[in-house]
């Protein structure tokens, strides 16, 4: 059997190397890696790029890796919270990169990562300032912009159960970005409140087929952002 | 231009979204903005339902839990703890986002800080240098979904008016808005320019204008 | 409660008009709408596009619709099929268009339709005489082809499940093309082996959500293509 | 240019699968196409788990059902019925060749009609006036997944080369073969032309030679 566990957060983590492009799973706080992004903190890696809807919040997860000077990029589609105040402020001090792309292009341009589609045409921002720069072109009379597929060295994602092959299911609105990360990164990372033997999840629930899944760790209890941020936490 | 903020006639924030609320079909799949526009929900006409979509993954969203039932992991776009009702589901991000950009999603209500004569909508950015830019779905919600249709007081906190000749924030969408609803009145985009359709009780035509930096015609009806 | 359930295939058929472009789901006869095509070839509406990855096997189902001389034109990827002269006939004898495209991108070109993607690139049939006529571009080195969306007035598609408002759960390998044409056609058809009330499909397990489906009808016992085939029957 | 249809030498189709199947690593996701190729998974080596793919929607594929236990909705893509395996899933045909484009698959064993010295694959379509076009799913697996392994017959029927300096019938795809399995011979598609790696017992360089319609070069191992 192919069994892709491994023991813990930091092993999981242990590949991830200076430089490497992370897209990291999660809308807000919903489907979060929080023990991944806390192990790649401990572990310091440092000039990554990194994709995901948001910018973090608090002083934890995400945020925090962004505090602690990790990220020289970010692209993402909504990079301000009412939590947090670490990517603005070194987004101001212009110590980090910020590639803004529409919610829905972002996905669909990891979609396209994973479907090895390198380009596609979408309405939106049309005529707006984010079409700077880019390609248009008309089809059956509409404009259109020209979109890049995008890729990772690394995918970090939460899931719900995993088997040990590393198909997955997710958790309610967790689910999110976490199936289009899996497909368009090189190893894809996964932290599963469970994990199961094969067969124990059936062939039709699964979300994510095993395919695009490298390496799971069990984090049964996960943290909660919103909660370490009521309390006033922070990482490390 | 007068103050409007001081006028006691004019609708509410709820009677705002009583009157847009109206204007959706029955059994239309809708997606509701952050603030004024989400409060469209309380105020369905009876007989009709509307299935909510939030496009960070759920169709069939249901109204907040009660105090200690939030689960972080069932949230909306505007990271707000939600319900779901019979009948929903839950997908990824590329497939809401195929709904939106596919016309599947039959009306979105959207906050607005500007809308100009011709439909184009500016509500992600006020373009200050300082300004974190923060777009999120609001370019894939206009580009795809048929009917947008707007909610926003009439004029600005300072009393400046938000339906404008040519935008000057940076835009979400050109020619996109197809109504507009705010607390004097309820103004059609058309191709013939704004045609206002109806009148909050005690307001006048003339003071509709008046607050509006762009020329409204009259509908009668 | 919204409610798309219809009585017959017959009804849920009724506004198809000729001229019509028609997607079929089913990928041989696994998930192909056999009661839905009957009432179509009951129904008798001509001058059909159709859109199906094959052309119907016996004289049963697509064959029969292509053979009673239905579908004037045919996208699909695999015109062959060891049980049906049906469509080879009319083909060679010039009676039937045919656009033969790869069959994962006929997949993609679908889903494109669906997510109001006007095109994109892709790197099957690069250097084949089935890239003759396309645009070429290269993108990181590599030449790839750029597909138009597939969009139909119609869908028909099999499922196992639905509920009411038309969410949908499928069987197996029965689900290949249908999710996808669900999401493509101006009004999308369904028969259910079983209809139940919303709610009772659990919302992680749903496959394709209710804004896709238009018009349900239970079908509880459909025909098996493979069965009528070995019975020697043909349709009507 | 000598008939090997007559030859008691040379791999019978179950030794050219089993040798097929020494090449794949373990671990693999593989998509095998109808033919010999699927007898690839009878053969796989011991202590190697192969997990099948099949582009009409399943991973995980298990061999055939025994009689009277076939399900009409679980087929394979050569439309025969399958079964699944512990740790299988099922899914919709753009993300099944999602995994395909995207280079997800490890390896695909495929039949042809030809293969160029370049590694150019025809196994379509002989091209003739009155044959009908059916490509199905083998252009969208030569171009994306990144070991195309072939096994073939040496030779055709009637003895003509089927590895050849260009294809003469039209192609699947260009450069997308990077191994061959004969009866007579392992061939690798090099960038300095086509190398044996392995001669089947008692078949000697020279009559693979004889039997093919391009350059090789022996390898010294």
């Amino acid at each position: 059997m192919i069994d892709k566990t491994v023991d813990t957060p930091a092993e999981a983590v242990s590949s991830i190397v200076e430089g490497s492009v992370v897209m990291i799973g999660g809308f807000g706080e919903a489907g979060s890696p929080i023990e991944l992004i806390h192990a790649l903190i401990d572990q310091g890696t440092r000039n990554l790029t990194a994709i995901n809807n948001n910018t973090g919040n608090g002083e934890v997860g995400l945020a925090a890796l962004i505090g602690n000077g990790q990220v020289s990029k970010m692209i993402c589609s909504y990079p301000r919270s009412s939590h947090s105040k670490l990517f603005p402020e070194l987004y101001r001090a212009g110590k980090i990169e910020l590639e803004l792309v529409p919610q829905g292009t972002l996905a669909e341009r990891i979609r396209a990562g994973g479907a090895g589609i390198p380009a596609f045409y979408t309405p939106a921002a049309v005529g707006t300032s984010l079409a700077e720069g880019k390609e248009k072109r008309e089809f059956d009379g509409r404009e259109y912009l020209l979109e890049h597929w995008l890729k990772a060295d690394f995918a970090l994602v939460k899931c719900e159960t995993s088997d040990r092959m590393g198909n997955l299911t997710y958790n309610k609105t967790a689910r999110n970005f976490g199936p289009l990360m899996c497909m368009a990164a090189r190893t894809t990372i996964v932290q599963a409140r469970v994990i199961v033997e094969p067969g124990e999840i059936d062939p039709e629930h699964v979300v994510t087929p095993c395919v695009f899944v490298d390496r799971i760790v069990e984090v049964s209890e996960p943290l909660h952002e919103s909660r370490l941020i009521a309390e006033g936490r922070r990482y490390p | 231009m007068k103050g409007v903020a001081g006028m006691a006639t004019g609708w509410s924030r709820e009677q705002m979204a009583t009157r847009a609320a109206q204007d959706i079909p029955d059994g239309s799949y809708v997606n509701l903005g952050i603030g004024i526009p989400e409060m469209v929900a309380q105020f369905v006409p009876r007989g009709r339902v509307f299935v909510y979509h939030t496009e960070n993954g759920l169709l069939g969203m249901g109204p907040a839990p009660s105090a200690g039932a939030e689960d972080p992991e069932l949230i909306n776009a505007g990271k707000a703890p939600v319900t779901t009702v019979p009948g929903a589901s839950f997908f990824h991000h590329a497939d809401s986002f195929a709904m939106i950009r596919g016309g599947h999603i039959d009306v979105c209500v959207l906050g607005a800080m500007q809308v100009s004569a011709r439909g184009d909508l500016a509500n992600w950015s006020t373009g200050a240098a300082d300004a974190i830019p923060a777009v999120g779905g609001a370019m894939d919600l206009v580009a795809g979904v048929d009917s947008i249709f707007v909610i926003t007081t009439h004029v600005t906190k300072t009393g400046e008016p938000k339906i404008v000749e040519e935008c000057s924030y940076p835009l979400t969408g050109r020619g996109v808005v197809s109504r507009i609803f705010t607390d004097l009145a309820v103004v059609d985009v058309t191709p013939r320019g704004l045609e206002v359709l109806e009148l909050a009780p005690g307001v006048s035509f003339e003071e509709v204008c008046e607050n509006t930096g762009a020329p409204l015609r009259r509908l009668d009806r």
